[in-house]
């Protein structure tokens, strides 16, 4: 890996001193000409082996900290640079890798971490040698994150791990993995957590793929069995750890809320109605059209967010209603493509509509996640009645 | 398109903002839900002398360009207006009359009569309507004419057909008619009180009225035309739109207003010891509620600011559809809800909501209901012609 | 009037014994050829000015009472005659009089009064002589009636009521109020209410019409002014009104959920589509279809519950299913006739669609109440979870 | 109509309780739900020595008439069983081979061959299955056949085209083919391992297959004809809207299973220290999925009792198609909020709750899904006629 060199050169460029619209096209031409083809609009999440190439590409160029400061080896983009970066990616369907790295941990750590923390992992994520994983949720902390169980016990200079951790994503992708423990089982349970980081090779961890309805192994279950965690390892000071994740919430919040998804599913609609010759049937044109614009106003909405972003304000509660409807949206956009294809609604795989390949359940199946996780639809829902109608439980 | 907000100049910005506050504040003062409680079912179900306020702060000139003696504001001026007004239910006929009505005519190429026409209204004088909708056939909008046609007689043109749906249904003092002619669309001015005018006020939920205009060989003269042919069509077309776009606005008012109010009661009204808004299910919907209110908010600011620029005809049309759609959805979800979560007290006459609800249910049907707007939208994405 | 003769003829004949059919056959042709045809499918609930003609020809007949016992001048009809008696009314499109002393106030003084109590006012009932209303709502006791305020003081031989009454139906054509009273305030809210009954001609009864937003006055608020109401117009024993209340909750409940309101803007639907030429539309064929299913789909979860009280048995908790979705069915029937009449959509009365007449927002308005009245949608939920579903709270 | 069950004799009535509940307790213990998640995605997707079992309870005559050996038994025996299994998700073709197939051989006319089919479907030995369904053109279902046609050649006729979405999809012995004529649509049996005869087969959600089956010039002769003509119309057309029946009891069960596994969720699941059976809004959306289960009740009770009375034809497709699109739309509604629910546990492959949601997917796109149906019952509801 010879990265470092180029990586010092882009440091110093000033992409906000750039034109948002030349930076923009930039951005745009480096996409098109060196993303793999074969990897766009990925119907999945990619493993890592499939996307490293694009990874160590991105990191040659310094581009893969898009949001990191430029001392840190990031792009130090400003929110609306930022924005471009990220639309330019979904208008080119370019691929998620692994990047729990990239824009949650490392955020967090240059933030939050120690000066030793910082020099020991962040350089490792920008050369793609460290892979990080989230382990927040557990078997009974899912919706209610804050009573989670797995147990840090202090031990001379370690923590001594007991517990689960599961629905996280690509965890046996991972080399390393930030989590929640508890480490105060005397207090209220939001204050008595602390943020740790453990790396996969310790003795006593175990990763298990979790197989979806779907078939794919997206997510895993990770076992801590006596799990010896250093204590240089503690982020941002003991029982501290519910506010630094709860403070990882940032504006990218408003990205659970692209309109991207939605897009997508309304092309496979369309593709499919075409071969069916059902734009000449009103009954469908009439609910095509609603869905239609039930997306393009989504748009709409998510713009008013973004324009928000790019003025530098803050975020509120308010921006969860951008993911509801995203989600949901995507959802009924889903059944009607199951509704359109008749007997081929059921087949798994692709299926030929008069010579036309569409994958009809993908869009069902990746329906179901895009309304759970992330907040539920549900959670999503009680935030805005609590905090944005001020009605109270 | 949606960023041309963004380089509005500041002063632009901070002017809308006064307008806007002290559109409010004088329709708050000048117009209580008292007012438009007590208009309801009155002769013209509006009234007159409120009209000529309007027209003392500016209001009905607004829209209209200096050379016309207006005040030449665009869109989202006119908006902080009609936005403030329907909050208060006024029932007086702003969008039919300085919007859709006035934009034909600022639209339209009859020098003389375009002059004298604006200069009437600019100074509150003048209430005209537009005479366009037909007999309902099927979900379509259909803004081409047929029932109405003019022929030539040996004295002159003669109109003949009815009109219906149009808006203010009574005290109204003269219709622009879409009618058909050999080249197509025409467009004609046509005094209220022009022999073989017969125009039956027909009551509307709101307690305002609708007519139906019946033009029994009304005879024209080429002064009384506003426009022929394609020119007819575009530029009854715009004023169209635009008067989608406005009705969208007092919807909108209309939607916070019922919400705002639902979420009141829903934080005070105490039942099994406990706010019904601290039930989750109530929680819920009142969200799904917040959600097509602000979806609807933020399709119409990107709407009026495609108003107040250039743009292409169709584009233009197809933003006019769809937020009237998402508006007129969005207002009638709103009212059947807010009556729901109200329980029976907001079935009631006496409590304010009913203002509300009846006049969504009169401007969500007005110009084409929702269905009706997404089928043209449709049509247009197709087409992809500015015609219809 | 002249009642009494017919009565007692009538009071002997076994309607039981006929067949159900030949039953069913003979009240439809009674109906056929007495009630007036003005009256048929009236848009809004009759006054008894409007409805006392046939209130009369039925008291006449010995009909007015179907459900009592002969011993009472009722028909004493089984379940399954009765059922075929109210649906051959809604066949017809009869009209409701002002029925709650034939359907509430007479069956729980037959079970609940003294011999007294029955003397006194069941005759005037069938009589036509005492309209009877239903005191129970108030103003901060809907949903949660158990909260009720209303007050009742001994005194002597007399209670003294203070409070008032809302959603009081008709009460401006009655004579006479059943309601509930507080009795008892240092007990559990439930467990001091008192079930009483009072003559509208009492010093301090006020009634007070309440306009809707349709413009009529189906409802009233009823004011009690230190009204002297003697004991012996208690039922039932002090402080056992709410156990009272609860037992009128008979089987009558599925006529809640009874198809006819639908069936009816059905046919408005039907009829404005016919005449605006609309079933050539897919996309309104498409809509129309579904509800048109929706309806018949009610209509075989009615004849399931309605099968089940002519089994003999007792209605359970999940008969709130058929009035949730009578009600909802009903309101998406009504929207869709509001959006098929376009820019008629609005006009208050009759609007006339190519020559046929039809009023629009009848449906609309009616559907609002459906929802909200005799257990809320929510309330049904409510019902419906933790009845049904075992789901508690 | 539906006061027939009413009339049911007590004792066919105890019959039938009798035989669902040892329907029930044979399905639970000799197709545990291991079974059916152990055969998916294997080569025929089912169990072929488990089919012997269903003969060995007599299943596999259950519904045919004495006369040809079976046990005369009707659509309300028939449904319990189908029920049973359908709640431990066994991958058999019962409906496809036992009611569909079945059913369109015991309709038809010709004797020697409608003798030796039906003889070998009561033992267990044959599996047939009906091709009838071409590529896909609209939101309607069209029984009638137009890609396969059959043309008389010099040694005798000859079937050509394909068919879609056969069940089973594999291990299948052998077809009821419709096809086009000169008078109609005529009916055909053609054995799997006929020359001629490709099958192509696709992998389903819930890991059975359905196939693609190409006729090449397959010869055929007249021992293999089934029915022509109008009498191939009503033979078809029975036996299909009998097989979107007993779809629907599937359908049924798997609801009442999804349901029940929400439910008991719903109750042990604790977060925010409490079950989350407890929060309202999912209480309310767990009592729609409820009314949903009913109605599908409601209706399914009445058409099985249809079935098995002497009714009008078009009635009979009327009621099976409504059931059908009511089963299907609330199968699919379940599937969808059981999972979401559930939260990402309900997602999960481990889980048994899937195996309800992708069998619930294939059997309501299964012989049309429920917008299809809306629009074949539309269609009969204005044509008043058998026919389609």
């Amino acid at each position: 890996m010879t990265t470092t060199t180029n990586q010092t050169i882009n440091q110093t460029t000033d992409w906000n001193a750039l034109d948002t619209e030349a930076f923009r096209l930039m951005v745009r031409a480096f996409f098109e000409q060196n993303y793999p083809a074969e990897l766009r609009y990925p119907k999945t999440r990619l493993r890592w082996a499939e996307i490293k190439g694009w990874y160590m590409t991105l990191s040659n160029k310094g581009w893969v900290a898009p949001s990191w400061p430029q001392a840190h080896g990031g792009m130090g983009l400003s929110p609306e640079k930022l924005i471009a970066f990220i639309e330019e990616q979904e208008r080119w369907g370019v691929g998620r890798a692994p990047d729990m790295g990239i824009t949650m941990i490392g955020p967090l750590l240059i933030q939050y971490g120690s000066k030793e923390q910082q020099q020991k992992y962040l350089p490792k994520i920008i050369q793609g040698e460290n892979i990080w994983c989230q382990g927040y949720s557990e078997p009974n902390a899912g919706s209610d994150l804050a009573s989670l169980r797995t147990d840090a016990v202090e031990d001379g200079d370690d923590f001594i791990i007991n517990g689960q951790k599961t629905w996280t994503t690509l965890a046996q992708d991972a080399t390393h993995i930030f989590f929640l423990a508890r480490t105060d089982k005397t207090v209220k349970k939001q204050e008595g957590i602390s943020f740790l980081l453990a790396d996969f090779t310790t003795p006593g961890i175990t990763v298990r793929p979790i197989r979806n309805i779907a078939g794919h192994e997206e997510f895993c279950e990770v076992f801590f069995e006596n799990v010896r965690v250093p204590k240089a390892n503690l982020v941002g000071g003991l029982n501290q750890g519910w506010g630094i994740a709860k403070a990882l919430l940032g504006f990218e919040r408003i990205f659970l809320g692209s309109p991207k998804q939605s897009q997508y599913a309304l092309s496979r609609v369309e593709a499919a109605a075409q071969a069916l010759g059902l734009f000449g049937d009103q009954g469908f044109v009439d609910r095509y059209t609603q869905l239609q614009l039930d997306v393009a106003d989504l748009s709409a909405l998510y713009v008013r967010f973004v324009e928000q972003v790019k003025r530098g304000e803050k975020l509120g509660p308010d921006v969860s209603m951008l993911k509801v409807w995203a989600a949901e949206t995507f959802s009924r956009l889903a059944n009607l493509l199951v509704e359109i294809t008749g007997g081929s609604g059921a087949v798994a795989g692709d299926i030929e509509v008069n010579g036309k390949k569409i994958d009809v359940l993908t869009s069902f199946y990746n329906a179901r996640p895009a309304t759970i996780y992330g907040g539920s639809s549900e959670i999503q829902r009680n935030i805005l009645a609590a905090s944005v109608l001020q009605l109270r439980s | 398109m949606n960023s041309n907000s963004d380089h509005l100049d500041t002063e632009r910005q901070d002017n809308r903002r006064m307008l806007a506050e002290s559109a409010q504040t004088f329709a708050t003062k000048a117009s209580p839900l008292t007012r438009a409680r007590g208009l309801r079912g009155s002769a013209s179900g509006f009234d007159r002398s409120f009209w000529g306020k309007l027209a003392e702060q500016g209001w009905t000139g607004l829209l209209i360009p200096e050379a016309f003696a207006g005040y030449g504001q665009g869109f989202g001026e006119m908006a902080a207006v009609v936005s403030a007004l329907a909050t208060q239910v006024a029932p007086e006929p702003v969008v039919p009359a300085l919007v859709f009505a006035s934009r034909v005519i600022e639209n339209t190429g009859n020098g003389d009569l375009q002059q004298q026409l604006l200069a009437s209204i600019v100074v509150g004088e003048l209430i005209p309507a537009v005479a366009w909708q037909e007999e309902l056939a099927g979900l379509q909008v259909n803004l081409l004419a047929s029932a109405v046609v003019t022929a030539p007689t040996n004295s002159g043109i003669q109109l003949t057909g009815e009109k219906h749906h149009v808006r203010p249904g009574a005290d109204c003092d003269g219709f622009i008619v879409t009618a058909k002619q050999d080249n197509g669309l025409s467009l004609w001015w046509v005094p209220a009180n022009a022999a073989g005018v017969k125009v039956r006020s027909v009551a509307l939920a709101d307690g305002t009225s609708e007519s139906s205009v019946r033009f029994d060989g009304v005879m024209l003269d080429s002064s009384q035309s506003l426009a022929q042919g394609d020119a007819a069509i575009v530029a009854f077309t715009r004023a169209y739109d635009e008067a989608l776009v406005m009705t969208s606005v007092e919807l909108l008012a209309l939607q916070q207003a019922m919400l705002n109010m639902t979420l009141e009661y829903l934080r005070t009204r105490v039942q099994f010891g406990k706010p019904i808004g601290s039930f989750q299910a109530l929680q819920h919907r009142a969200v799904d509620l917040l959600i097509q209110q602000e979806l609807t908010s933020a399709v119409l600011g990107q709407a009026i600011t495609l108003l107040d620029s250039e743009c292409d005809p169709v584009e233009r049309s197809l933003m006019a559809s769809r937020i009237k759609a998402r508006a007129s959805d969005a207002g009638l979800l709103l009212a059947r809800e807010s009556i729901q979560l109200h329980g029976a007290i907001g079935f009631t006459d006496e409590y304010d909501l009913g203002l509300y609800v009846q006049r969504a249910l009169v401007l969500s049907a007005w110009l084409g209901n929702a269905q009706m707007h997404r089928r043209r939208y449709a049509n247009l994405t197709q087409m992809n012609t500015a015609s219809v």
